[in-house]
């Protein structure tokens, strides 16, 4: 049998109504949308078309043009960040942004600082929130981007979108939200919360893999990534992935319906394993923000454990320690680190990411398997002992580093 | 980090670990490791005319180091001291059918704890003296 | 019913046998590949994997570390292109290329030269066939790439990638060609031609669309277009489209296994047609190359016909005038244009991309369709009338252009 | 220019044409258009006491082109010269249930082509004096 899937930061398995309307245009709807001589073209531009409006619908947005296909999230965020610089005349540019961002970002800022783009990281806080202060006292002329996520992917924090764009139209500077992890789990308003550009991808709200979307809002302008056909009006060329869209159209619509229902249900689990795991088992804690989190994300810190340990013993479950992309490198989380975890508990730490298909009996028997586990891993843990002994592990005087 | 390239040996020793624990009356015990590094391993040894009678341990550390910990103990049970000398990383990394490239400092851990836990013997015999 | 589709350079209808190994990545695995700490992921990156050695056995690559998934050609043509102008340490580089190369090289290095990036066009026939010494006499110390398509999409024209490859190598250039149009359909050896960087789309070889690779050869090295999470060992980051890389190295799979009886197949359908046409209809002529060319390419004009008017015409059939990604615009074709073809027979021909559905039957229906169509449409052509009065239409004075 | 933006009307005049071919007896004969833009029309018309009694056109365009040209020409027959005047391209696309945008040019050069038959016309009768 296969583990319980509570992985869904990584990526969510595919909803059947999804690829059911997917599946017509993997068979006999194949045409290429800029086949415009032809029926088989016309259908496809036609199915690409409501699904550009289905995600207009759940971003509020005012104008299909203003959706672009993409790739993925990856793509998108590099888009806007790379595509805002390409057209900046401003000379050693400043980007506002924070360190709990996702690699496609912050990666992405690195590469550009070396063609002189100045990075400004805004406070946050102890929860990875982020310090509205801070990003007023950044901004200057050379500001030319805010880019803040919605959620963060391994804490599941939560940010204050409409104040940040507050402050980014009072100050007329655009304001980029990498809403990956957010979209299907709490509202995002392009009006109401000031944002011009935001980035989607749609295997992190049971869409299909490969493909994703940039909100460029009416007015605003970037270079393109990708030259070529003239696509998504010149703005992303690249034949349309006109199964993935539609999948990402589909996806769309219902991660907006899921928003009353399914995300109450998936945060009363959030909460029963929170509080769970904080009540039965002693020398735990939550990283990220109690109520401010996105309702499907848990991270837990389980002290004097090292967790991929932890998440061998609790194999009827899939979990991981952090973020997938950076799960197969044995540094610990550079966002742990960021809201000031100590390495040793950054270690220690396990992301939940519960999803739709998650029940309250795997909860129930999740909770039963972690405090069975931590026990037997605790009593062969020399940090358990120590603590036992009354020594600080975290002040205790280490042997050097060796790897 | 994938726990899929685990050889069959080292998930049975994760799950049923041998010599877990720290001995009462050992005469050497080595730590090494930095929970900020993510391991920490402590090995203690009862030591008996320069052999080995009772080895047991206790990690904090990824399922390789628990199982790498756990198949030392039971390499070292019996020898003499000069013969557990000559028990490298790799004779432990081997024993256990393997590790994954980015594991192998785990048993490079477990060659660090069973050295120093030789030279606190070591140690503690020249002060009774 | 659906008109028969002749538009096989646009885009594919998917292969059944590579939309059935997709399907399980489309339901019960839907893991992530980057995900290492469960078995969820662990299938996916095994597929992933084995899709990766498919490809290397349809290049003959030497190494799975070789090949980059990618979004699209366009991706990987912006990505070698982009890619080895940021690593070069030359001033005003310079890339050597010919004038009927696709959009997303085009206009890639028009982007490039306001970089300052120097576009060099070698010399082609009257063919589209590129002139070996012209290459030659445009390499010197700055030239940083050469990169020719292996075959074209609008007139199929076959390019000599051995003897280039083997220039290239000569001058220890690196040598890049968009293998597109020719995958499936003439065997391109990366050892044998020479190769250092090829791009791949899966949906013009019967996969699906929003996935494609790029072959990187080993010491090669290029600056990512994506920077994130740090997947295909960081040449292009973001989540891999699992069931889209699936469903390409089954598709790279059948391809290579397509070169030995459907190639013939096609071809032999293919001459059937040129031959009908030309033998048939008077003023028709063939673009391109009469044998170096697709196998599954018929690029003809019909003097004196507007070529939209005859596709209205030929309803039964789905054709385009080109390529169609420039099909929305009312341009006539660069392609046609760069190898000499008069504006007025450029708007009067017809792409005829033959594939795997087409029969005999469909090339006897579609001779007698045009033979048809063309004349009802001649007897309605001011432009035939003035030809049969003596009057040549390309050097008559027209009034000037309206539009 | 995708043909299913075309109207049923637009289809339906490229599929069936009116009035196709030059008039034996035309008294004015417009040609517009060039080849390298990939749309000519030829109009011919006969005109008798200021009134187009006949009307024939040839076309080498799109669809949108002949069916303009077939439209135009059902438009002007039996209308006095002065009436075909206030004959638009806009009136032409309207008389087809619209044009796609990028194919309003074609009904512009129906309307050219018809300013250009009527001017020959008048130019014939002049010489004729
Ligand atoms: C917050 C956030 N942004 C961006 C991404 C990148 O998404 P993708 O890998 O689909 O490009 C992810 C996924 O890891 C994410 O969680
Ligand atoms: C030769 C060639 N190169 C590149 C491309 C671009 O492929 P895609 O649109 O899949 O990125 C095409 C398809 O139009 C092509 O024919």
């Amino acid at each position: 049998m296969k583990p319980i899937y509570m992985d869904h930061h990584a990526t969510t398995p595919l909803d059947p109504r999804v690829l059911e309307i997917m599946l017509p245009y993997l068979q006999e709807h194949f045409g290429n949308p800029s086949s415009s001589t032809h029926i088989y073209g016309e259908i496809a531009k036609k199915a690409v078309e409501a699904a550009r409006e289905q995600v207009v619908q759940l971003l509020n947005a005012q104008n299909p043009a203003e959706i672009i296909f993409t790739s993925c999230a990856t793509e998108s965020n590099n888009m806007v960040l790379k595509g805002a610089v390409a057209l900046s005349k401003v000379e050693n540019p400043e980007i506002i942004t924070i360190a709990t961002e996702h690699k496609a970002i912050l990666d992405t800022l690195k590469r550009l600082n070396r063609q002189g783009v100045v990075t400004r990281l805004a406070k946050i806080d102890k929860y990875g929130i982020v310090d509205l202060d801070s990003i007023k006292e950044m901004i200057n002329d050379r500001t030319i981007l805010i880019t803040i996520q919605a959620a963060n992917s391994e804490i599941g924090t939560l940010q204050p979108l409409r104040s940040i764009g507050q402050i980014a139209k009072e100050h007329n500077i655009p304001f980029h939200t990498d809403a990956v992890q957010a979209l299907g789990k709490i509202k995002v308003d392009v009006e109401k919360d000031h944002i011009d550009f935001l980035s989607i991808s749609a295997h992190k709200m049971y869409g299909p893999k490969g493909v994703g979307a940039l909100y460029l809002r009416k007015g605003h302008r970037i270079a393109p990534l990708l030259d070529g056909g003239g696509q998504e009006r010149g703005v992303r060329s690249g034949t349309l992935n006109v199964p993935g869209i539609i999948g990402l159209g589909k996806a769309a619509e219902i991660a907006g319906s899921d928003l009353t229902g399914e995300a109450d249900r998936v945060r009363q689990l959030r909460d029963m394993l929170i509080n769970g795991v904080l009540e039965r088992i002693d020398q735990t804690t939550l990283n990220g923000h109690p109520t401010l989190r996105l309702p499907n994300n848990a991270n837990l810190s389980f002290s004097y454990i090292e967790g991929e340990s932890l998440i061998l013993a609790c194999k009827a479950f899939a979990v991981s320690t952090g973020s997938a992309c950076s799960s197969e490198t044995l540094k610990s989380s550079y966002v742990l680190k960021a809201i000031g975890v100590p390495d040793s508990l950054a270690h220690s730490s396990i992301r939940f990411g519960l999803g739709k298909s998650n029940t309250k009996e795997d909860i129930t028997l999740l909770l039963d398997t972690l405090e069975k586990n931590v026990k037997r891993l605790r009593d062969m843990s020399p940090l358990y002992e120590m603590a036992q002994q009354g020594i600080d592990v975290d002040k205790f005087e280490w042997g050097e580093h060796k790897h | 980090m994938s726990t899929f390239e685990y050889s069959e040996k080292v998930v049975e020793h994760y799950e049923n670990p041998r010599n877990v624990g720290v001995l009462e009356d050992a005469n050497g015990v080595g730590v090494v490791g930095n929970p900020t590094c993510g391991d920490v391993m402590k090995l203690s040894i009862k030591v008996e005319n320069e052999r080995i009678v009772d080895a047991k341990f206790k990690t904090f550390g990824c399922g390789a180091a628990i199982a790498s910990s756990s198949m030392l103990t039971e390499m070292v049970k019996g020898k003499t001291l000069d013969e557990v000398m000559e028990i490298t990383n790799k004779a432990v990394a081997e024993a256990l059918d393997g590790l994954p490239k980015v594991k192998l400092h785990c048993s490079v851990l477990a060659e660090d704890a069973l050295r120093a836990a030789i030279d606190d013997y070591r140690k503690n015999q020249k002060n009774k003296h």
